[in-house]
């Protein structure tokens, strides 16, 4: 199927709305498991920009740079959510505020 | 791939496959003097292996990698790094954690991601490297588990690294859509061809990598994670972010920023001018009246990366009169890469040693290093000549770098920031003579109890040496550096 | 507006409201649903931009194992309605003020950019082969690294996910 | 005999030097015949030049040197001595009345236990003052004469456990150092449009270069005219020399009334050359010593310590010294300074005698009678006073006369003036003389001293009374006056007055016929008693004027005002640290704040929409 | 090689009196002396040499030893060091004063006496580098080495406000230092661009032609890092605390030799770099030297500390130096000269003086002391020499010295002259008050006080004669640097004429 003739500048634009409200959730929210949510958020309109430029183009790269994105996400997720494991045993609380120690 | 390619990357392959080995080493027979023989092995062995690679340069493997001087150089500071915070963190864990093994196997993996950093040639490689590196590191800061500071640290650094690891990925996806290339060298051809509002998708685009790289480099306004992840990541990790970290971001970045020719954009050069002077003085002024040294550490690592910067910019500027403004540019920043590893490593392998001791927190508060002079002047030595380089005092190699620094402004007229550079070191010789008055009150402190272990003393007294010793005598590596890179 | 763009703007916005709900929730468990939500209105759009091999990775990797793997987490925790309760408190609308101005004027120096002629895609679909034949081609380097970074990632997870030895032992 | 010349200075240096070295360890009879003797020798050698000078008649000067010094430049100052007949005369009145005194200090300070240090300063002196009246470049002579500077300074505050006395030597030792700084900018100004600062070359050299009433000549004259008021205590410097007298009275006798504060008249008598190029500055000479010496005498009538009497008395006497040079009789002005060094070493020995019978005491007031009691100090003061006040025969009257005389021939109001100070002078002098040696005794007096100072007296006498017979062998240095034609009245007007102030004095203070008392408790009398009495109020206005203003300041700014600078910026850069560290709050939700912030600054900049 | 080997000596002598340490407490200032005094033995052959044919500019040859070796090819930094007259004077000052300054600690320091004399000699060995280095950069060099080791006298020994003073110190030098470290760069690079050459070499940057607003530049880059070591009004105010928190010996060397660093710079560099700019620059140069004159003088006056007083009378005797230096005539450049030397001899002993005192009655502060002439009469008497020498009195150098700077500059410029020789007067003022409120008056208690033993006496007499010598017979002093000061006069040629020219 051919793509839809979307236009480009639309593509990025959702993506960079899609950037900018994970964004606003990584500075607003006290939740750990949202704000690692809300940088999922941020690294899917990264994929969703690098697919529409692909598309722009009719290259592969785009699709590539997406499936690098996605391992990306993978290991970082992994990582994270065991510190968010770790941190809940110690602190018993997933509030980022209630971890904060370190300041000066 | 010819062979010549896979001799280029051979060294990447032999770290990879020890890395493997050592896991099975681990899965069946657990002892840590084992792993960490394998990984010095595996370091040295790396390194040996750029050798044979040396007389292919420069060389591209994939349009992914590409094997220059400069890729060697910095692999070589990188690996030289590496080892130190290995025998660093061998002293650190022996007694820290249950399980330390894995934590040496994290250390290659970093150290490959390093190594693939500086001689990416393409985004892809770019972002790998870079989330190789990080994903190691954020285990890495977190591993003694018990600690909540190390937690907090590696969460912190975990988020706003990942936060920062988008910018780079959507400027990369914006420059990808003007110009239909992933690669650096491509852009320079495809940036000047496109039309204004090409310009602004690449500017736009180059911005936003550079906010996530400025993230990395801990520049000011990105500077905040610094001091709360080097205060509570352990000593050894703390060095290697301060060292392989930054140095493998900044090689890469300055590789992209030149051989692209985003560089040379004006309103980019005013940007990271801008960015530059901050840091320069925020840094000082952070770590000003600090009572923590690891603190004051990382802030004088962003001033440090402030002082770098003038070189990046020098690198962008035109003209430079007999030696060549892009050639000394990179030259400068590579020996003050050079100076700011070694100072750095030695700082960091100062404050392992003597973090020994207390096996719930790093000896951080200023107070912990009163009467070291009396106690154990050798470790004071040490410090005080690391201290000093930091300063950019003579006798030291920090003092060459900050040469190196203040010639590189020099040859291209960047006043402003040098006065920045004065201004800042002035600022920074306070904290640094703070520490080293403590060091030399005359206290019965408890600093006697200090050890000093086989392994860190040795690698601690060799960087010392070697601080010295290029202080003195800088031409072998200035050589070496022309020789690479020039 | 042609017709022919309609499921972009439909999908598009599907995955505008459901990702500004997933960031708004309350509980994490409603948030992350939105954020699954989020993620298949993308993957329609990966299709319609003529990506089908990402679309269906999307949804098979991103919203099929990442975002279950938080769910899982979620669940492991069992936090309750405790940790909703304080975000309720902490969650005042002046909070988002801020940050929000600060992405709206992101956001509109990007549309500032992006607000050029027109560039409307032109050409055609990449089929998962001609990806496969890329990947393994110029890239396979990156899926080596790719590799040893998930490497990196598993080693991290055990290390940090596992319990103390000591831990386990005083239990049993 | 000419070639012993470099001993008369060394004797006296070396004498210094061992005692200075030994610090004390020496016992007081060594020290008292190498101090002595050591001047003595000098005394010798210099009166063996003079007789050979007399036997073979006027020489050209002698020049000898004794090393170069410095050599840059075209500036080479040696080591050189000079001597003719001016030095000679200084050399002998130096040498010979220093010798006396120094004998008859002998005795004086035989009690003191810093006996050594004592004459180790004495003999610095005389070497120091050598060095001034020989040097034969202008250099040489200002280490002389900031060296007597220094040695007054020493010996003012010899007594240094009292506050006072100190007070008292700084005092002198910095107002003598304006005049010396004013005297070096003058060499300064000479040097550099004369190339040389050796005395005679130099002066020639500015009879060629200038004719007389240029700008520079009378600038550099009046800067030179700087330096000898200030060490020949003349207004405006001449509050230092009454505060001196906290010093030994052997020391007043010898450096603040014989030689030191003659300086200034040898100075300018060196160098009278310049000054018959400077008509202007010839003629502040004069004014300056008239000026002077009318108000010490004022001041002197005022005093009751018997020391300040004669200090102002010198003041006085040395303004006529100025007059003298400053109407160009400059063989007068070097008689007089001979004569008035045999007088006025007579009358400070006196005193000195007078104050060692009675225990230290000062005051006039409560002496008295004591002419049976101490008859040589009696007869001491009654020829010193004779030959202050000139009267006729002693050895004042000649010189004054001279003075007096020449002083007419330039202008009448000088010799009105000079007559007034002659008339006040006797008033003065013989109010002291009747005062302490007659009326009834108030302190019994202990012993009269012995023959070491006795003798010194006796020899003074002597010298007071004949002096003026002597002739100084000056005519070759200075130019030939044109004989005066004086009118016959003047000549015999000048002598008398003198005797009319004696007789004043007489009936005021002895037979106290006349009285005016009344008078001085009117209040304009008593506030010009005052006024007289605290010296015409120098001290008060030069303490309002410079040295309080120059204490606050220097208060005020103790701290040092440049540093607050420094401080500042200090503290201005601790506020930032304040500021930048508190924006680091360990909020993540802040630092990512802080980094969208940052890219957001980031690309206004880069896309250059501000 | 005898120049390198000098240096060497002083730097392995403290090394080695740093491990002597160990083995006994009382080694470490033997091995101090020895060291001393065989970099002295190495320096009577350099006494008689001749100037060799060393080509500087279109002047005549002043060098009696140069030796170089590579160093950092890359920027054309060799291993440069020259030693003429002047320098040949100054190393001999230095190792004077650092016999001075090893006498006057002898049985003070009781705390760490190895690294004591480690850093004592490394002070030295880098003072001696600046005095010897002719390349830019080793210049720079040794300028921040000296630096290090005097911190640390300071902040390890020092008194009850080090912490402070030593901070101040360090900072106020090492910006200074990289202000003209910048000029260093920036005049290398402008040179090299108008040579085509790429060198540090100060021969060969000597009389170059440049842009005057660069060369304006350049030239204030080095002035500020002199005339901050100076130290020249208003970049003093360090010196007052520094030298006060010091311990003895470290004061000596401060005042003795650190401060003519400055001056030698100002001397060898500034000038002969940059005649023009300098030329610019004289006159507001001069007038700083003349406020610092006086200012420093009245600063004296207030003090109560007795080595803040002196401090603030070092200020005030370099300020001739700054007004001799840029007056730029033979004859005040040989008056700097005399009056640097004299003004090390005077002070230095000033301050043992101080020393002494502070070690017998745990004050520094005047207002406590009176008297002490009556239970101290040789350092009373010891003390008046000084207090006189300083305050410039004839026969002693410091009047050679100034007597030839106020002589030559009021040819030059006759108000500031007038208002420099005031410093005559209040240098007076401050001097004797000092004395008469430590050594005169009664004494205020009963204080039983070790005067000067025979080491200090020693010590001191020797520094009594040097300061007559220089008084009396100057000629050598003046004829060893003549040759070099000559050369260097002749190079700014335009400067000389122009200063002629100026009345």
């Amino acid at each position: 199927m051919d793509p839809v003739a979307v236009p480009v500048e639309q593509g990025l634009a959702l993506a960079a709305i899609l950037f900018s409200i994970g964004l606003t959730g990584v500075m607003v929210r006290r939740n750990i498991i949202i704000i690692l949510m809300s940088v999922e958020v941020m690294l899917n309109a990264c994929a969703l920009a690098f697919i529409v430029a692909g598309a722009k183009w009719g290259e592969a790269d785009g699709q590539i740079m997406f499936m690098l994105i996605l391992s990306v996400a993978a290991a970082e997720v992994a990582v994270g959510l065991g510190l968010l494991l770790q941190i809940n045993r110690r602190v018993g609380s997933i509030d980022i505020d209630e971890t904060s120690r370190l300041r000066g | 791939m010819s062979d010549q390619q896979l001799v280029a990357i051979l060294p990447h392959i032999l770290l990879s496959a020890l890395i493997l080995i050592q896991m099975m080493v681990i899965a069946f027979a657990r002892n840590l003097v084992t792993t960490v023989v394998i990984s010095i092995i595996a370091l040295v062995l790396t390194g040996l292996a750029f050798i044979p690679v040396h007389s292919l340069i420069p060389i591209v493997v994939t349009p992914l990698i590409v094997l220059d001087g400069y890729a060697i150089f910095y692999s070589g500071l990188i690996l030289m790094s590496a080892t130190a915070v290995t025998l660093m963190a061998y002293d650190y864990f022996k007694d820290r954690e249950e399980r330390q093994d894995e934590f040496f196997m994290l250390l290659l993996l970093a150290t490959l991601g390093a190594l693939i950093l500086v001689c990416s040639s393409h985004f892809a490689s770019l972002i790998l490297g870079l989330e190789l590196l990080g994903v190691s590191l954020y285990t890495m800061i977190s591993y003694p588990r018990k600690g909540l500071l190390t937690l907090e640290a590696a969460l912190k650094y975990l988020i706003l690294s990942g936060v920062s690891s988008t910018f780079i990925l959507f400027g990369a996806a914006l420059i990808y859509a003007i110009s239909g290339s992933l690669g650096f060298a491509e852009l320079a051809t495809i940036g000047s061809a496109e039309n204004g509002t090409g310009e602004l998708f690449l500017t736009a685009g180059s911005a936003l990598i550079f906010g996530g790289i400025m993230f990395k480099l801990s520049l000011t306004p990105f500077h905040m994670w610094t001091p709360d992840v080097y205060e509570g990541a352990p000593a050894p990790v703390t060095a290697f972010v301060a060292t392989v970290s930054k140095g493998a971001i900044f090689a890469i970045s300055l590789r992209l920023f030149t051989s692209s020719g985003l560089i040379e954009t004006s309103s980019i050069l005013t940007g990271l001018s801008i960015v530059a002077i901050l840091s320069m003085l925020a840094g000082n002024l952070l770590a000003l009246k600090q009572d923590n040294v690891k603190r004051i550490l990382a802030y004088s690592s962003i001033a440090h990366l402030g002082y770098l910067m003038v070189a990046f910019i020098a690198a962008g500027m035109v003209g430079g009169g007999m030696v060549g403004g892009k050639v000394l540019a990179f030259e400068a920043s590579s020996y003050f890469l050079f100076a700011y590893f070694i100072t750095t490593l030695g700082a960091f392998g100062v404050v392992t040693i003597v973090s020994l001791r207390d096996h719930e927190k790093d000896a951080g508060d200023i107070s912990n290093y009163e009467g070291l002079f009396w106690h154990r002047p050798l470790l004071a030595i040490m410090f005080t000549l690391t201290l000093l380089s930091l300063a950019g005092i003579p006798l030291t190699v920090g003092f060459i770098g900050k040469f190196y620094i203040f010639t590189a402004g020099v040859t291209t007229t960047l006043w402003l920031l040098l006065l920045t550079v004065i201004a800042g070191s002035g600022i920074g010789l306070f904290y640094y003579l703070r520490i080293i008055f403590a060091m030399t009150k005359r206290t019965d402190a408890s600093v006697s109890e200090i050890e000093i272990p086989l392994a860190g003393g040795c690698a601690v007294a060799a960087i010392s040496a070697a601080m010295l010793l290029f202080g003195i005598y800088p031409a072998p590596v200035i050589n070496l550096i022309n020789n690479l890179i020039a | 507006m042609s017709t022919e763009l309609f499921p972009f703007y439909l999908a598009a916005t599907v995955a505008l409201v459901s990702t500004l709900l997933a960031v708004t929730r309350y509980n994490p468990t409603h948030a992350l649903i939105y954020f699954i939500i989020s993620l298949l209105a993308t993957a329609v759009i990966f299709f319609l931009l003529g990506a089908p091999f990402a679309a269906v990775l999307e949804i098979m990797i991103y919203a099929g194992a990442i975002v279950v793997l938080f769910l899982f987490v979620v669940m492991m925790l069992n936090l309750g309605s405790r940790g909703d309760e304080l975000e309720h408190q902490w969650l005042k609308p002046k909070m988002w003020v801020m940050p929000s101005v600060l992405c709206l004027i992101l956001f509109f120096e990007l549309v500032y950019v992006l607000s050029g002629p027109s560039h409307p895609i032109t050409g055609t679909a990449v089929s998962p082969k001609e990806v496969g034949i890329q990947l393994f081609g110029p890239y396979v380097l990156a899926v080596e690294i790719a590799s040893m970074l998930l490497l990196a990632g598993l080693v991290g997870a055990y290390h940090l996910g596992r319990r103390y030895l000591s831990d386990a032992r005083g239990q049993s | 005999m000419n070639e012993l010349i470099w001993l008369v200075p060394l004797a006296p240096l070396i004498s210094f030097t061992i005692m200075f070295a030994t610090q004390g360890k020496l016992g007081k009879t060594p020290v008292a015949i190498l101090g002595v003797g050591s001047v003595g020798l000098s005394a010798l050698i210099v009166f063996s030049i003079v007789f050979s000078w007399m036997n073979s008649g006027p020489q050209a000067p002698y020049i000898y040197t004794v090393a170069s010094w410095i050599n840059v430049g075209g500036f080479n100052p040696k080591i050189s001595f000079h001597l003719d007949g001016l030095s000679l005369t200084m050399m002998s009145v130096v040498t010979g009345v220093g010798f006396l005194i120094h004998v008859y200090s002998s005795l004086f300070m035989e009690d003191d236990e810093d006996y050594s240090r004592f004459f180790s300063y004495m003999n610095l002196f005389v070497c120091a003052m050598l060095i001034l009246v020989l040097a034969d470049n202008m250099l040489l002579l200002y280490l002389g004469w900031e060296g007597v500077g220094l040695c007054s300074y020493l010996l003012v505050g010899f007594w240094h456990e009292d506050l006072n006395n100190c007070a008292a030597a700084r005092k002198a030792f910095v107002v003598t150092r304006v005049g010396d700084t004013a005297m070096a900018l003058g060499l300064f100004l000479l040097f550099m449009h004369l190339g040389t600062l050796q005395i005679q070359p130099m002066i020639e050299a500015a009879t060629q270069t200038w004719v007389a009433g240029d700008t520079i000549p009378t600038i550099a004259a009046l800067l030179l005219l700087g330096g000898a008021v200030g060490k020949s205590a003349q207004l405006p410097l001449q509050t230092w020399l009454p505060d001196a007298m906290a010093g030994p009275t052997p020391v007043s006798a010898l450096i603040h009334a014989a030689t030191m504060v003659t300086a200034g008249v040898y100075l300018i008598a060196r160098t009278h050359g310049l000054y018959l190029l400077a008509p202007m500055a010839q003629t502040a000479v004069a004014v300056v010593g008239l000026a002077t010496l009318l108000m010490a005498a004022f001041t002197a009538l005022t005093q009751t310590d018997i020391k300040r009497i004669l200090a102002y008395s010198t003041i006085s006497q040395i303004g006529y010294m100025f007059l003298a040079l400053g109407v160009g009789a400059w063989a007068s002005g070097i008689f007089h300074l001979m004569t008035h060094a045999f007088f006025k070493a007579l009358l400070f020995l006196g005193a000195g005698a007078v104050i060692y019978s009675l225990h230290h005491e000062h005051n006039i007031f409560k002496m008295g009678g004591l002419r049976k009691k101490l008859p040589v100090a009696f007869w001491s003061f009654l020829i010193g006073s004779a030959a202050l006040t000139a009267l006729p025969l002693t050895s004042g009257f000649f010189s004054k006369d001279e003075i007096l005389l020449a002083a007419y021939e330039v202008n009448p109001w000088f010799w009105a003036g000079g007559l007034l100070g002659a008339f006040l002078t006797s008033v003065y002098s013989f109010r002291l003389v009747f005062v302490v040696f007659f009326g009834e005794a108030k302190t019994e007096p202990s012993a009269p001293a012995g023959p070491r100072m006795a003798v010194p007296l006796i020899i003074l006498c002597v010298l007071s009374i004949i002096g003026g017979w002597f002739h100084i062998p000056v005519d070759a240095v200075f130019p030939v006056v044109a004989e005066s034609h004086h009118d016959q009245t003047i000549a015999i007007i000048t002598p008398l007055v003198p005797i009319l102030g004696v007789i004043l004095a007489y009936l005021m203070f002895l037979r106290k016929s006349l009285d005016f008392t009344s008078l001085l408790e009117s209040p304009l009398g008593s506030n010009l008693r005052k006024f007289f009495f605290s010296h015409w109020a120098m001290d008060w206005l030069y303490d309002k004027v410079f040295v309080m203003p120059y204490k606050t300041i220097a208060r005020v700014n103790q701290s040092d005002i440049v540093d607050m600078v420094y401080e500042g910026i200090a503290n201005i850069t601790s506020i930032f640290h304040y500021l930048t560290s508190s924006t680091q709050t360990g909020q993540l939700r802040w630092y990512a704040f802080s980094m969208v912030a940052g890219l957001v600054f980031i690309l206004v900049i880069m896309l250059g929409i501000i | 090689m005898q120049l390198v080997a000098l240096i060497s000596v002083l730097f392995i002598g403290g090394l080695v009196a740093w491990l002597a340490e160990r083995r006994n407490h009382d080694w470490p200032k033997w091995v101090s002396l020895i060291t001393i005094l065989l970099s002295a033995l190495l320096m009577i052959p350099l006494f008689s040499l001749e100037p060799t044919s060393v080509p500087l500019g279109a002047a005549t040859s002043q060098w009696l030893l140069v030796y170089e070796a590579p160093w950092i090819p890359r920027f054309g930094i060799s291993f440069l060091l020259g030693m003429d007259g002047l320098s040949l004077l100054m190393v001999a000052l230095t190792l004077f004063l650092g016999l001075v300054a090893l006498a006057s600690s002898w049985n003070e320091i009781d705390h760490q006496p190895g690294f004591f004399q480690f850093n004592l000699m490394w002070t030295l060995a880098g003072v001696t580098g600046v005095f010897v280095a002719l390349d830019l950069f080793l210049f720079f060099f040794f300028w921040e080495v000296m630096l290090i080791p005097m911190y640390f006298l300071i902040a390890i020994w020092g008194h009850e406000n080090k912490a402070y003073a030593s901070m101040k110190f360090f900072l106020f030098t090492q910006i200074s230092g990289l202000f003209m470290l910048l000029s260093i760069l920036a005049f290398v690079f402008a040179a090299a661009d108008l040579t085509g050459n790429f060198t540090f070499n100060y021969f060969d940057l000597v009389g170059l032609n440049l842009d005057p607003d660069l060369a304006w530049w350049l030239m204030l880059g080095f002035f500020v890092a002199f005339v901050v070591k100076l130290p020249g009004f208003p970049f003093h105010t360090w010196l007052p605390d520094a030298h006060t928190q010091a311990p003895t010996a470290a004061s000596v060397l401060l005042a003795g030799i650190l401060l003519k660093t400055g001056a030698y710079g100002l001397i060898r560099f500034t000038v002969p770099l940059f005649p023009e700019a300098a030329m610019e620059i004289a006159q507001v140069a001069m007038l700083l030297g003349a406020i610092g004159v006086v200012y420093g003088a009245i600063m004296a006056f207030a003090q109560d500390d007795f080595k803040r007083l002196v401090a603030y009378s070092s200020v005030s005797h370099m300020g001739f130096v700054l007004i001799g230096i840029f007056a730029w005539r033979e004859l005040t450049l040989q008056g700097s000269v005399m009056q640097m030397v004299a003004h090390g001899l005077s002070t230095a002993a000033l301050f043992m003086i101080a020393g002494a005192l502070q070690h017998r009655l745990h004050t520094r502060d005047v207002s406590e002391m009176g008297g002490l002439w009556k239970d101290m009469p040789r350092m009373g008497a010891i003390a008046m020499f000084f207090i006189i020498a300083s305050l410039g009195m004839p026969g002693l150098g410091n009047f050679v010295g100034e007597f030839m700077i106020l002589m030559g500059t009021f040819q030059v410029n006759v108000p500031i002259t007038v208002f420099a020789s005031l410093g005559l007067i209040v240098a007076a003022v401050y001097s004797l008050v000092a004395m008469q409120r430590v050594f005169q008056g009664a004494p205020t208690a009963d204080r039983n006080l070790q005067d000067f033993d025979l080491r200090e006496v020693a010590t001191m007499v020797l520094m009594m004669l040097g300061l007559v010598y220089l008084g009396v017979h100057p000629q050598p002093v003046f004829d060893m640097v003549e040759p070099a000061l000559t050369s260097l006069y002749q190079l700014t040629g335009p400067m000389h004429e122009w200063v002629g020219a100026a009345r």
